[in-house]
């Protein structure tokens, strides 16, 4: 599939819209469908796809396994930064209002920040099981 | 709306045969890999239980826009959102611990798997003896 | 979907397993959009019919792809099946009749989501994000616990451990 | 200070869910091991602190993002739920210490830090389930837990602990699935999430089908959690298999902790009158809960394996639990209370015990033999100490007067006697004979068999036996002195059947 030119132009053609989509998604979140959960998952489908064109060793090279496993902890991090922020800033855990002078904004930032931190995490997970699943593939049929 | 009760409870009627049917692959047979997809099949199917009842009629998606007044109610979507995430993460990790399965007995059938075990029991109670 | 459930279960091929279950997932992704959960819709057709179908696939790739015939009629689990659908229609027949607008759940807690008190449109996002923000907390951690989970379960093992077989079997 | 004070709830969860990603984007064994703990520590402290301030100012209800409850979602700390923290934190305070020295052996050194992040991760479940008011979020830190601790079995070092982890993860989640369709009931009933909402809601419509329907189904769902007998079969393999101090940790909270969630959705939700008088459930329980001592107790006896013998008298020992809340008294629930706190400990201080006698039998370097009888001979000249231990933390859970277990089985006998149902005192008794045996199995082989040639006397690290003997000496101190944990239980026991009627 690797050497396959239609699919190579293609891909290569596609796959910036399928990250762009993907972070429309993300900051579409709050006036249409859509959020950190699904935005994650379609921006590490645009890397897996662009895995199984290139080849899995070339997308490790663009995303590498240290960053995605940071990843993964980054976004739960995030998430619970936010919180304690709220927690620090003299309000309770996970609270938005007091994030900024005006509530309904504090609210804004809050929810853009949780989202980031859920799109962060769920992108990294995907990757990484991805690239877990496929590399033992790849081993397994270099030992049949 | 006055109709007979079984038409009026049609979403529950095809809800509770998904579920069963997912809870029979699951429970019935022997292959992990079949037994996951039935998990999958059995959660995916609460989902429906969650979701329909939020429907109202004429109303549309939780979307606020000035032309509507009529909202399907939120707060099943996002339980249910979660109950997703978290049934791929199991679902995930499931397919992860039959894969070593996999590798280390090389069946995932689990009566092979438990006839394997109980060799292993038996090699155990001869050097015993 | 009902269809496309009742295939699954007699199937043996694995690989027409999961492409059926894509199939289902896509087409309950479908009744959700009809549902009015768009959102939902949306995450279940990237995450059933997309991430698990992918997932299963691979898993398959690794595993053999045929499963065996069963040895034994499987009564008990058939009884234990039906005793549970059983119960939930039971419990279904006195549930608020669909779209019945007096229903509990449009009446009590719903109505304040729908105000707008956080200015953002999307009500769901809203909900998700800000008034049961801990439990969306909650469900990146269970997504962040089955990816380090993996990683420990998957990971390429320098050395072989022994495992199981002391007995030189 | 006082901010802190107003705070804990929120940093009792927060803290370990926190130090997870820690260890893990730190990737280092060491480092992972010092904030894990350090986490672990915090949730314990935090856990005193709300103990404290329960017994001051009575329940805790505080507002996540500040949204007011049944909006948000709250956290709701009663005398029962920081009697639960405390077990639950304080086990895993006591265990981390100790798996320092055991995955050493255990588990492969490049895993050492995600083993960290999974421990931590499962604590923090835990504790979420404990401390939660909100329906939903009982489910989502039930499903953190249980994918942690599938993880932590699976990375037992014998290929059995992987097909003992998807045994259990089929049932778990079977479990969690059949919780969540109650919930979905009860949520399309009351419209609420919120468990006290819920409850003053269910009053109307106390007893229309679809809440029968959810009180079988999270009955159903949570009993396979908790391993209730009929529906034990993932615990003895996940037990044995799992690496010494997961087994122990788990053995202390995990089933301890969906105990609790029955106990929440019994009494605080559904309320007595639903739950014992509109269904032959007591019946259903007290039955399974006979069966349960007898049967697993009976297992027990002719298991080959110590660890695999003391699991099957875990289901045998949450039977007394559940015969306890069976009996609906304010007696009956403050002895299974009692047990839940005094079982867990005990069982934890015997499964860490076990896991450092693994070590301290295994030649330096070389694979780790399976605590089996025929390896165990004449042990207690080899380690002292660690036999000592065991026995002690047996006659626990046998119920002699002066130990932890027979301050609970006391209790559970009054409330038998108290409903007039002698034959229940004869058959608690008559089950504790077989408690009897199972560990005199062990008493004899240890102390009465010689010890193979060349043996010489060698202890489990201390590291590892510090621990173990902390909860030793607990079963013995909470035995002896029993202020804290009967007044305590007692108190909850008050409070839930108080809330109830």
């Amino acid at each position: 599939m690797e050497n396959d030119l239609v699919l190579r132009v293609v891909g290569k053609l596609l796959i910036p819209f399928i990250l762009l989509f993907a972070l429309y998604v993300q900051f579409h979140g709050d006036f249409g469908p859509g959020g950190g959960f699904q935005a994650g998952t379609i921006f590490a489908a645009g890397i897996v796809f662009y895995a199984l064109i290139f080849g899995l060793d070339k997308a490790r090279r663009v995303v590498p396994d240290s960053l995605v496993e940071a990843m993964l902890a980054a976004g739960v991090l995030l998430y619970a930064g936010v919180g304690v922020a709220g927690l620090l800033l003299g309000g309770n855990f996970l609270d938005y209002f007091v994030l900024d002078q005006d509530p309904i904004h504090g609210q804004h930032r809050g929810i853009f920040w949780v989202e980031a931190g859920v799109a962060i995490t769920v992108s990294g997970v995907m990757l990484k099981i991805f690239y877990m699943f496929a590399s033992r593939g790849q081993r397994k049929d270099g030992e049949e | 709306m006055s109709s007979g009760g079984v038409l009026e409870h049609f979403t529950y009627i095809v809800t509770v045969f998904l579920m069963v049917a997912g809870l029979y692959v699951i429970i019935a047979r022997g292959n992990l890999i079949k037994k996951l997809v039935g998990l999958s099949v059995f959660q995916t199917s609460v989902y429906l239980l969650y979701i329909a009842p939020g429907k109202l009629l004429g109303g549309t998606a939780p979307i606020l826009a000035p032309q509507y007044t009529v909202y399907s109610n939120p707060l099943p979507h996002v339980l249910i959102l979660t109950a997703i995430v978290v049934g791929v993460a199991t679902l995930a990790l499931g397919l992860a611990i039959a894969v070593r399965i996999k590798e280390t007995y090389g069946t995932i059938e689990e009566d092979e798997i438990m006839a394997a075990d109980n060799a292993v029991q038996a090699g155990e109670d001869a050097r015993r003896s | 979907m009902v269809v496309a459930v009742l295939a699954l279960v007699r199937t043996r091929n694995l690989f027409a397993v999961v492409v059926l279950f894509g199939i289902y997932s896509f087409l309950m992704a479908t009744v959700l959009v009809a549902l009015d959960a768009v959102d939902v819709a949306m995450t279940e057709a990237a995450v059933g019919a997309g991430v698990s179908t992918v997932l299963m696939l691979g898993a398959l790739h690794l595993c053999k792809s045929e499963e065996v015939k069963m040895a034994h009629r499987p009564w008990l689990p058939l009884m234990l099946s039906l005793a549970v659908a059983a119960l939930l229609i039971y419990g279904a027949m006195g549930l608020p009749d669909f779209a019945d607008p007096n229903a509990p759940i449009h009446q009590h807690v719903a109505p304040r989501y729908l105000q707008n008190e956080v200015d953002v449109p999307n009500v769901v996002t809203a909900v998700l994000a800000s008034f049961r923000g801990y439990d969306t907390l909650g469900e990146t951690t269970v997504v962040f616990t089955a990816g380090a989970g993996i990683i420990a379960l998957l990971r390429r093992r320098k050395h072989r451990k022994p495992e199981g077989d002391r007995d030189g079997k | 200070m006082s901010s802190i004070a107003a705070h804990l709830p929120a940093l009792q969860v927060v803290l370990p869910l926190i130090s997870a990603p820690l260890a893990v984007l730190l990737r280092h064994g060491g480092f992972a091991f010092v904030i894990v703990t350090a986490g672990a520590w915090a949730a314990f402290a935090a856990a005193i602190g709300l103990w404290l301030q329960t017994g001051e100012t009575g329940t805790i209800s505080y507002h996540i993002g500040s949204w007011a409850p049944p909006w948000g979602i709250e956290y709701r700390v009663d005398r029962l739920a920081s009697f639960v923290l405390l077990l639950v934190s304080g086990t895993a305070a006591i265990v981390l210490p100790y798996s320092r020295a055991s995955i050493e052996r255990e588990i492969p050194r490049d895993l050492h830090y995600l083993y960290y992040a999974m421990f931590s991760l499962c604590l923090a479940g835990l504790l979420g389930i404990t401390i939660t008011g909100d329906a939903f979020n009982i489910f989502v830190f039930m499903e953190i837990s249980s994918l942690s601790a599938y993880v932590l079995i699976a990375l037992g070092r014998d290929r059995r602990a992987l097909a003992a982890s998807f045994r259990y993860l089929i049932m778990g989640t079977i479990g969690a699935t059949f919780i969540v369709i109650g919930i979905g009931f009860l949520y399309l009933m009351t419209g609420t999430l919120n468990l006290v909402d819920m409850a003053e809601r269910l009053r109307g419509v106390e007893s229309s089908r679809p809440v029968l329907a959810a009180l079988a189904f999270i009955t159903v769902g949570v009993s396979l959690k908790l391993a209730l007998f009929p529906l034990h079969q993932w615990l003895p393999n996940a037990y044995t298999y799992a690496p010494s101090a997961v087994t122990a940790f788990l053995a202390a909270t995990a089933t301890k902790v969906s105990v609790y969630v029955l106990i929440r959705f019994w009494f605080s939700v559904f309320g007595e009158t639903l739950v014992f008088e509109k269904l032959p459930l007591p019946q259903i329980l007290l039955l399974l809960s006979l069966a349960a001592m007898f049967a697993a107790s009976f297992t027990a006896i002719f298991q080959d394996n110590l660890k695999r013998l003391f699991a099957y008298s875990s289901v045998g020992q949450i039977g007394y639990i559940t015969l306890g809340m069976s009996f609906d008294s304010v007696n009956g629930l403050d002895a299974a209370i009692l047990h839940l706190f005094n079982h867990g400990i005990t069982k934890a201080a015997i499964f860490l015990l076990i896991g450092g006698m693994v070590i301290g039998l295994a030649k330096p370097g070389a694979v780790l033999p399976e605590p089996t009888f025929d390896r165990l001979a004449g042990l207690a000249r080899r380690m002292p100490l660690t036999c000592f231990g065991i026995v002690i933390a047996g006659l626990s859970l046998i119920g002699v007067p002066g130990t932890a277990g027979f301050v609970s089985k006391w209790y559970l006998i009054l409330a038998a006697m108290e409903k007039g149902q002698f034959w229940i005192v004869g058959a608690i008794l008559l089950s504790s004979l077989l408690a009897v045996v199972y560990v005199w199995r062990f008493v004899e082989v240890a102390y009465f068999k010689p010890a193979p040639e060349g043996a010489s006397k060698q202890e489990a690290p201390l590291s590892m036996l510090i621990p173990a003997w902390i909860l030793v000496i607990a079963t013995i101190w909470f035995g002896l002195d029993t202020s804290f944990t009967v007044g305590t239980a007692t108190e909850a026991a008050l409070q839930l059947v108080k809330v109830g009627r």
